[in-house]
């Protein structure tokens, strides 16, 4: 058994992900904003691994599922980052905030 | 015959339904079509009448509205009173139509009049021959609408539309009593037949403060049908219409129709002191009040229309002191002598096109068999001896005596002169002095004819007053009796009313009393009396005003309760729809934010629900 | 595992999976060599069309899994499945003629990414387990980023994918944060396990379990497009081509919901629950009727403001997810069949009524509700249609939409206890939304046409139109077809 | 498909002609197909009348659908029976549109066809909501009127057409919410809506809680439709609004669909709950029967003045439900048909007042008897009908609801009886401003009467108000069992 408690990696986990969620929440820069969203995806990966080691029914599974959402995250970023680049062709910004056209 | 009685009013009801339909091509035949039928009628009532003196009552019922296990039912009821009424409704309104001949003779909405005028005479009769109270409450209304027609006929006159439009409303406000009343009985004798429901007066199967109510109730309708006190103001106003409609309508028939309801439920008001005592006093009340208005009114048909209200009034006085074959006498009488003066004033009219007594003064005599006739009418009214009046006055003073109500005995003896008063007062006026103005047509003998035969009866349906009390007695029973006055009191009556025709002969005909003198003497007196005791002005500035003013509250009610509540939810919702288009502003951040707040905020809920905090 | 255990499986099940798999690798390979839009259009909808068949084949099929119970062929998989494919089927059609140019660049992405989508919604559909929904939404929802940023060159459709990645890729990350937790507390991903574990669930770990449910839940209302995770919906769906538009409100809310009642309903109800004898679901599932409650309010009276049409039917979209949140809060016997009888009807209407938007979009190049106006002179079968469309979205008889509602109605109400109160919210937002459908009625019937021009319908939409109106139609006089069709 | 089906679908047939064979046609063809989609209805409800006198209910039942919920199944067929009342209003209904029709020959010249169309829908539903044997039906076809009421109001109606229609839609569609939020309590209880099985089932579960709740949400729903106060705004606008001959429907129709459905759900599915109700329902009654009535008083329009008669009217059809016996429940019936009669009446002669005038503004008409001595004879009469007039219609009605409700609640029978006084005050107010009066008032002098061919539909509801108070058995004969099932179950 290692020194540092489950729940310490939980709370770990849960930092990052609201750190991640405030940095998504909060930037400007949709780049930013994107690798915010990774940065939660991983906290989530950090919780499956954790359980998958110190859960109370320790198994594989966790970590396979971490692999599978890691694998999807790459997908969605690459996906994110195509979409930011029409954009930016289109209206030579990247600023999230001056998405606003469409409203109300 | 008698078994075919239920036919007499359908003739004019044919006659109302074929001059309705196509009057106007009819044109002038209308009118003798409408006598034809209504003709039929008279002759059919007087073959009831010869059976009526074998079969004492008569019966036909069908089912007319089934309601679950209640039936009601139509049909007729042939009985004394009613034969009387039938004969002099068929009657008079037979005259009347032949009257009508030449008295509507130049108008061009001649077949509307006729065609009112039997849909009236069919509604009368069909009235008058009731078995039961639902039937007798249907056809009450449907003279209240001829009457309110004809009150209107001339109908591009305001004055016409107002005085038909008040007749109809303030005698809708006694048949709504009338209504009440009889569904009460109703429900506490489970019949309106009304031989039924005197077998359950006689088995006392009603509390008596039930049949008190019951009887006032009805009483109510009698008041605003028989213009009484406080429901009397349409009476007067009522003349708007034709001159022969107000001798059949609101002299003759429709308005002794109250008369007439006291007395075919009489047994009912016998069973209560109270609602006799209610019925004289507001009969008395009624007599003496019109009385005293009709002294100083200055329209011809007023004057007659106000002694109308006094006369029934007198009627109501009798039937509440007991004297039910002197009221139904009285009515009979009074049927003669006011559509005989009524028709003599429309021939007046007629000939003179005018009917303020002051502007034509005298110019009546112009006219021998008016001036004749109308003398006739004016001496029975006022009960000079030997002529019709004289005897059902007697008879209603020897009712009262014999109730012991001396105070209202007073009254009526006092009415009775101030009846001869102001009746004298008109003949005078009218028939008497200068006479400038010349007759503009001459009286045809279609009118004339029937003021004679009119005249005639007034004079001599005195006479028959026992007659009349032993063939009332033969249907009713115990209280058909008709009490004869002591000497002293057919003294004081006669007195009475020959005082007063001498008091009119001093002021109105030798003028040795100036009548200016004593207007400016009693000024306000006069002044409250010419304008008929300010009775319209109270309505109005009490009934009509209050009820305005609820209209316009509920009015305010609706616009802006109602309505406003209905703004509020209706801008709630939008309201809500605003706020949330708002908060889509369109940042994509800001709908992570409520995203966000919105998952905290569930997990708050649990945290706490779930008792960690 | 080896070949032998991997050839046991009933692979012939997943035959329709298969079909538009293989069906999207050749249209994106005709695509790519050959470029010709059209082959394109008639071989995606071919491959949809076998794909049914093969599903038809399991009609009444006793329940399979395959791959140790991960993937599984039961009942509601195919009934949701058929919805899938008769959705994308419709959209297809609807788009097989279009004239619309920046569309027409796009073509073959379009298909391919189309069939992708449904092949994900369809995973979604069979799965057992939390990885394999896991992947099947992420496929749907990425092949839906894309599809709404198609307009490449369109600034809107930019802004609205970008929107919509960015919402979606935070809620997974709720989502994916909540089914952490539940396989923490459970160590497996398999539903049928999950909830036997459920039921054995130490007391103290029991908040945990909640807040599992909750996260994940909220993480996946954004998929279904209700409160909290709902504001992305006017925007994508205006940013969007019009037949992508129905294809989000349809087909992925579709898949979103038979999601929720994958994971909730099949994991989180089993007995003995929670300390107080409930279960997780019932202990928990009272937030979704505020959800609901909230969500219909919003989306009706929102979509009183709106001008623009797309955006109307998004808020409309969200009104009918929170309808459909209903039989989940008043779990009972029908609310499977309610959804999914609310689901078909859904797509018959709203699919229905964007074929006719998509028509009058091309026609008039403006998105306002003004389009509508005098449609009934210019096109009385349109408009005649439209009507039958609105009457059913807003609920009145003789469509499928009103017996939808009334199902609805009724699993609320002989639920135990009763949910008269979210009926109550229910029934009057649906009052409200009547003012939104009619106005439309009232631009098509009473208001001056707009222009005089005829309005020009490829043939292949009046079949869209006339199969949604027929469904729309007979699913309303005959809901029997259905309910029999169901229960088999 | 039987009888009644027959009949119910038979609205089809003229929506049909219409929309096949009038494509290009002018208006004049196109209001002959209507006029002959109108009496297809109307022979096939006479067919059923005689067919009914046969004591054959003319039932129908197929299965429609049902769902299997764990133990408890639920049910829903596809109902139809007739009862007497049911019949009464079907009858109603058909010679109403049919007359209806006849008015809108020439009031209706913008698009006669879709005009038709929407009519012939309203038709169906309306006879549906009649025909049908169970609540769901009820419902299906009560919410089904809903669309094309709203164009007839929207589209053809005058001044705030819009407004009104769509009052008219967010009020029924508020009280139907309700409705339906009832119907489905009931229906997920007792796993029917037959009516019938729906009494049985609630006399042997006797929860009265239960009962009040659902009573309670039809007193709403239907107080909508009849309308009670404060439920009323958006009928008044209908009535003014919309096109006279469309009124003539809803007026003389639709807001039947309340009475229908209070009686019909009320004692008729909850006999033992309802007399908890009367109480309430009497005070609601005197409620409408004054404030409509007092409102009348002082309206300036005419079509206000039968808007608020209406109501007033309804206050009666209140009372005499609250009488909670034969008498007063035959009350309410003939009511509600006299009522129809009436209102259609008045409201076709006030479509003919607007083709001579363009105007129901009481202050710019005046003295028209001179001119048009028919037309206003005819307003007289319809307005004396409504004042409840011996020998009409409106009286028996009246008369049966007093009595009624005298036998339980003899002071608000008084004070509903008093109340009435103010009707004949209104209706002669209004009519005589009108019809009598100095014709030097009537700017429209030369205004034509009414027309020979115009004459009959006016005709055709005269000689029915006129049998029905006449001659009221014609009509009570036919309830008579209706009444029997509706007040048997109340042990009195």
């Amino acid at each position: 058994m290692s020194a540092v408690p489950a729940q310490g990696y939980l709370i770990l986990a849960l930092i990052l992900f609201c750190i991640g969620l405030f940095g998504a929440l909060t930037k400007r820069n949709t780049i930013i904003v994107l690798i915010s969203i990774e940065l939660m995806l991983n906290a989530v990966n950090l919780n499956l691994v954790a359980f998958s080691k110190y859960g109370i029914h320790p198994n594989i599974t966790g970590q396979v599922f971490s692999l599978f959402s890691i694998t999807i995250a790459a997908a969605e970023a690459a996906v994110g980052i195509a979409i930011l680049l029409a954009l930016y062709r289109n209206r030579r910004s990247v600023q999230i905030n001056e998405m606003d056209t469409l409203k109300h | 015959m008698i078994s075919f009685a239920w036919l007499i009013p359908l003739f004019p009801l044919i006659s109302f339904m074929v001059l309705i339909l196509s009057g106007k091509k009819l044109k002038n035949a209308s009118g003798y079509l409408a006598i034809l039928l209504t003709g039929i009628s008279f002759l059919l009532t007087i073959g009831v009448l010869l059976d009526l003196r074998t079969i004492t009552e008569f019966e036909v019922i069908w089912p007319w509205l089934t309601v679950g296990e209640i039936e009601f039912q139509a049909g007729a009821l042939i009985n004394p009173l009613n034969g009387l009424m039938l004969f002099v409704v068929s009657f008079v309104s037979l005259l009347i139509h032949i009257y009508s001949l030449g008295y509507m003779g130049e108008d061009d909405r001649k077949s509307s009049y006729f065609a009112y005028l039997s849909l009236f005479t069919f509604a009368m009769l069909g009235l008058v021959m009731s078995p039961n109270l639902l039937q007798f409450y249907m056809f009450w209304e449907l003279v209240g609408l001829g009457s309110f027609l004809l009150i209107g006929f001339y109908l591009y006159k305001e004055s016409a539309k107002k005085a038909a439009r008040k007749a109809f409303i303030m005698t809708r406000i006694g048949d709504a009593g009338l209504l009440i009343g009889l569904i009460l009985l109703f429900w506490q004798t489970k019949t309106l037949s009304f031989l039924e429901i005197f077998q359950a007066i006689e088995q006392q199967k009603l509390a008596p403060g039930m049949i008190t109510l019951i009887a006032i109730l009805l009483f109510i309708g009698a008041v605003g049908k028989s213009g009484q006190f406080p429901l009397h103001t349409w009476l007067p106003d009522a003349m708007e219409g034709p001159t022969p409609v107000s001798a059949l309508i609101h002299a003759a028939t429709m308005v002794a129709a109250g008369v007439y309801l006291v007395a075919a439920t009489y047994p009912l008001f016998l069973a209560s002191e109270w609602a006799l005592i209610i019925v004289s006093v507001i009969g008395a009340f009624t007599a003496i009040f019109a009385a005293t208005i009709g002294l100083v009114q200055d329209d011809l048909k007023r004057v007659l229309a106000y002694s109308t209200v006094s006369q029934l009034g007198y009627m109501m006085l009798a039937l509440g002191a007991g004297g039910y074959v002197a009221g139904v006498f009285h009515l009979t009488t009074h049927a003669f002598f006011k559509a005989l003066l009524f028709l003599a004033a429309g021939s007046v009219i007629f000939a003179l096109k005018n009917q303020h007594i002051k502007q034509i003064a005298g110019s009546g005599k112009h006219l021998a068999v008016t001036k004749w006739t109308f003398l006739i009418g004016t001496l029975a009214i006022s009960g000079f001896p030997l002529l019709s009046g004289s005897f059902s006055k007697e008879a209603i003073f020897a009712a009262l005596l014999e109730d012991g109500q001396y105070g209202l005995l007073a009254v009526a003896l006092f009415t009775a002169f101030l009846t001869s008063v102001y009746m004298f007062r008109l003949y005078f006026l009218v028939f008497h002095g200068k006479g400038e103005d010349k007759p503009e047509r001459t009286v045809p003998l279609c009118m004339n004819g029937p003021m004679v035969i009119l005249a005639v009866f007034a004079v001599i349906a005195g006479f028959f007053g026992s007659q009349l009390a032993d063939w009332l007695a033969g249907g009713q029973g115990s209280f058909a009796v008709l009490h004869h006055s002591p000497t002293w009191l057919i003294f004081l009556a006669t007195l009475v009313s020959l005082g007063g025709i001498v008091l009119a002969y001093y002021i109105y005909l030798r003028k040795q009393i100036n009548q200016e003198e004593w207007k400016e003497t009693f000024s306000s007196t006069y002044t409250i009396l010419y304008n008929k005791y300010f009775i319209d002005e109270f309505y109005e500035n009490t009934i009509l005003y209050s009820t305005r003013a609820i209209s316009y509250l509920i009015f305010y009610i609706e616009k802006y309760v109602v309505e406003t509540a209905m703004a509020f939810v209706s801008g709630t919702i939008k309201a809500i729809g605003t706020r949330g288009s708002r908060l889509q502003t369109g940042q994509v951040q800001t709908y992570g934010t409520v995203a966000l707040l919105g998952l905290a905020a569930i997990v708050l809920f649990f945290v706490v629900k779930g008792g960690y905090m | 595992m080896d070949l032998e255990t991997l050839l046991s499986f009933q692979w012939g099940m997943m035959a329709p999976e298969f079909t538009i798999l293989i069906t999207g690798v050749i249209v994106s390979l005709q695509d790519l060599f050959y470029g010709k839009k059209r082959l394109s259009n008639w071989l995606a909808i071919i491959g949809i069309l076998l794909a049914m068949v093969f599903l038809s084949a399991q009609y009444q099929h006793v329940p399979v899994s395959i791959l140790y119970d991960t993937y599984v062929f039961d009942q509601v998989s195919f009934f949701f499945k058929y919805i899938l494919l008769m959705g994308t089927l419709l959209i297809l059609l609807m788009t097989s003629t279009s004239r619309d140019e920046e569309t027409e660049k796009v073509r073959g992405d379009f298909h391919y990414l189309l069939l992708a989508a449904l092949l994900g919604g369809m995973i979604v559909v069979s799965s057992a387990d939390i990885i394999t929904l896991y992947a099947g939404l992420e496929l749907l929802s990425i092949s839906s980023y894309i599809l709404v940023g198609l307009r490449k060159y369109n600034r809107n459709a930019n802004e609205g994918a970008m929107k919509y990645i960015i919402t979606g890729s935070l809620a997974s990350a709720v989502t994916l944060f909540g089914l952490s937790y539940i396989y923490g507390l459970t160590g497996t991903t398999n539903l049928y396990d999950i909830s036997r574990e459920m039921s054995v669930i130490d007391t103290q770990l029991e908040p945990l379990a909640v807040l599992g449910f909750v996260i994940t839940f909220v993480g996946l209302t954004f998929k279904i497009s209700t409160v909290p995770f709902h504001m992305w919906t006017p925007d994508v769906y205006q940013g969007a081509a019009t037949p992508i538009t129905a294809f989000l409100s349809v087909v992925s809310k579709a898949a979103g919901f038979l999601l929720l009642i994958r994971i909730f309903v099949a994991a989180f109800t089993t007995e003995p629950g929670l300390s107080d004898d409930l279960t997780v679901y019932e202990y928990a599932i009272g937030f979704a009727g505020v959800l609901a409650a909230i969500t219909m309010i919003i989306g009706n009276t929102v979509a009183l403001r709106q001008r623009n049409m797309k955006r109307l039917f998004a808020y409309s979209s969200i009104a009918h997810a929170g309808y459909l949140l209903i039989p989940l809060v008043a779990l009972s016997a029908f609310s499977l069949e309610t959804i999914w009888f609310y689901l078909l009807a859904y797509m018959w209407m709203n699919i229905g009524a964007f074929a006719i938007i998509h028509v009058l979009i091309q026609n008039h190049q403006t998105e306002d509700i003004s389009m509508f106006s005098g449609l009934y002179q210019r096109s009385p079968v349109l408009a005649l249609m439209m009507t039958l469309f609105l009457a059913s979205l807003a609920g009145i008889p003789a469509t499928a939409g009103f017996i939808g509602k009334f199902n609805i109605f009724l699993g609320a109400l002989s639920a135990d206890p009763a949910h008269y109160v979210l009926a109550a919210i229910m029934i009057g937002t649906t009052v409200i939304s009547y003012v939104y459908y009619f106005n439309i009625l009232v631009q098509m019937y009473s208001r001056p046409k707009a222009e005089s021009s005829p309005i020009q319908v490829p043939k292949a939409l009046w079949l869209t139109i006339a199969i949604c109106a027929a469904g729309t139609l007979v699913f309303g006089l005959f809901p029997n077809l259905a309910l029999q069709f169901f229960s088999w | 498909m039987g009888l009644l089906s027959l009949l119910l679908f038979s609205p089809m047939i003229g929506l049909l002609l219409i929309s096949i064979l009038t494509k290009n046609s002018d208006h004049k063809s196109i209001h002959r197909y209507a006029v002959l989609g109108g009496i297809i209805p109307l022979v096939i409800s006479w067919v059923a009348y005689i067919q009914f006198q046969g004591h054959n209910q003319l039932a129908e039942r197929v299965s429609w659908f049902s769902y299997q919920g764990g133990q408890q199944s639920f049910v829903i067929d596809y109902e139809l029976a007739l009862n007497g009342f049911r019949l009464a209003l079907i009858l109603l209904t058909t010679l109403i549109v049919m007359l209806a029709i006849l008015a809108s020959v020439k009031q209706i010249t913008k698009n006669p066809r879709l005009f038709y169309q929407w009519l012939f829908v309203l038709e169906l539903g309306i006879l549906g909501v009649f025909a049908s044997d169970n609540m769901f039906l009820f419902f299906f076809f009560f919410e089904l009127t809903l669309i094309p009421m709203f164009f007839l109001i929207g589209k053809w109606g005058h001044v705030e057409r819009e407004e009104a229609a769509y009052k008219y839609v967010i009020y029924n569609g508020l009280g139907s919410a309700v409705l339906l939020i009832a119907i489905v309590a009931v229906f997920a209880q007792a796993g029917t809506t037959n009516f019938e099985a729906v009494q049985a089932y609630m006399a042997q579960r006797d929860d009265m809680a239960f009962q009040v709740g659902v009573l309670i949400a039809f007193l709403v729903a239907f107080g909508v439709k009849l309308p009670i106060i404060p439920l009323h705004s958006w009928m008044v606008s209908v009535h003014v609004y919309a096109p006279p001959a469309v009124v003539m429907i809803h007026a003389g129709v639709l807001l039947k669909i309340g009475a229908y459905g209070l009686l019909q759900f009320g004692s008729g599915m909850f006999p033992d709950a309802f007399p908890v109700f009367a109480v309430t329902i009497a005070v609601l009654g005197l409620i409408n029967l004054l404030y409509g009535a007092f409102l009348a008083l002082i309206q300036d329009d005419l079509r206000k003045v039968f808007a608020y008669a209406s109501v007033s009217h309804m206050g009666i059809i209140l009372l005499g439900i609250a009488g909670m016996n034969t008498a007063g429940y035959q009350g309410a019936i003939f009511q509600t048909i006299s009522h129809g009669l009436i209102s259609a009446l008045l409201f076709y002669l006030v479509g003919i007042l607007i083709l001579r005038t363009g105007t129901t503004n009481l202050k710019k008409l005046g003295g028209m008897w001179t001119a048009a001595p028919v037309l206003s004879g005819l307003f007289l009469t319809g307005a004396l009908a409504g004042l409840g007039l011996p020998g009409m219609s409106g009286f028996v009605s009246e008369f049966m609801a007093f009595v009624g409700v005298f036998e339980q609640l003899p002071l608000f029978g008084a004070v509903g009886v008093i109340g009435i006084i103010l009707t004949v005050v209104y209706f002669l107010r209004a009519i005589l401003n009108m019809t009598f009066g100095d014709p030097r008032k009537n700017k429209y002098e030369k205004m034509a009467d009414i027309g020979k061919g115009e004459l009959f539909p006016a005709g055709v509801l005269v000689a029915f108000i006129i049998l029905i108070g006449v001659y009221p058995d014609s009509l009570s004969q036919l309830l008579q069992i209706t009444l029997e099932t509706l007040v048997t179950g109340m042990g009195g």
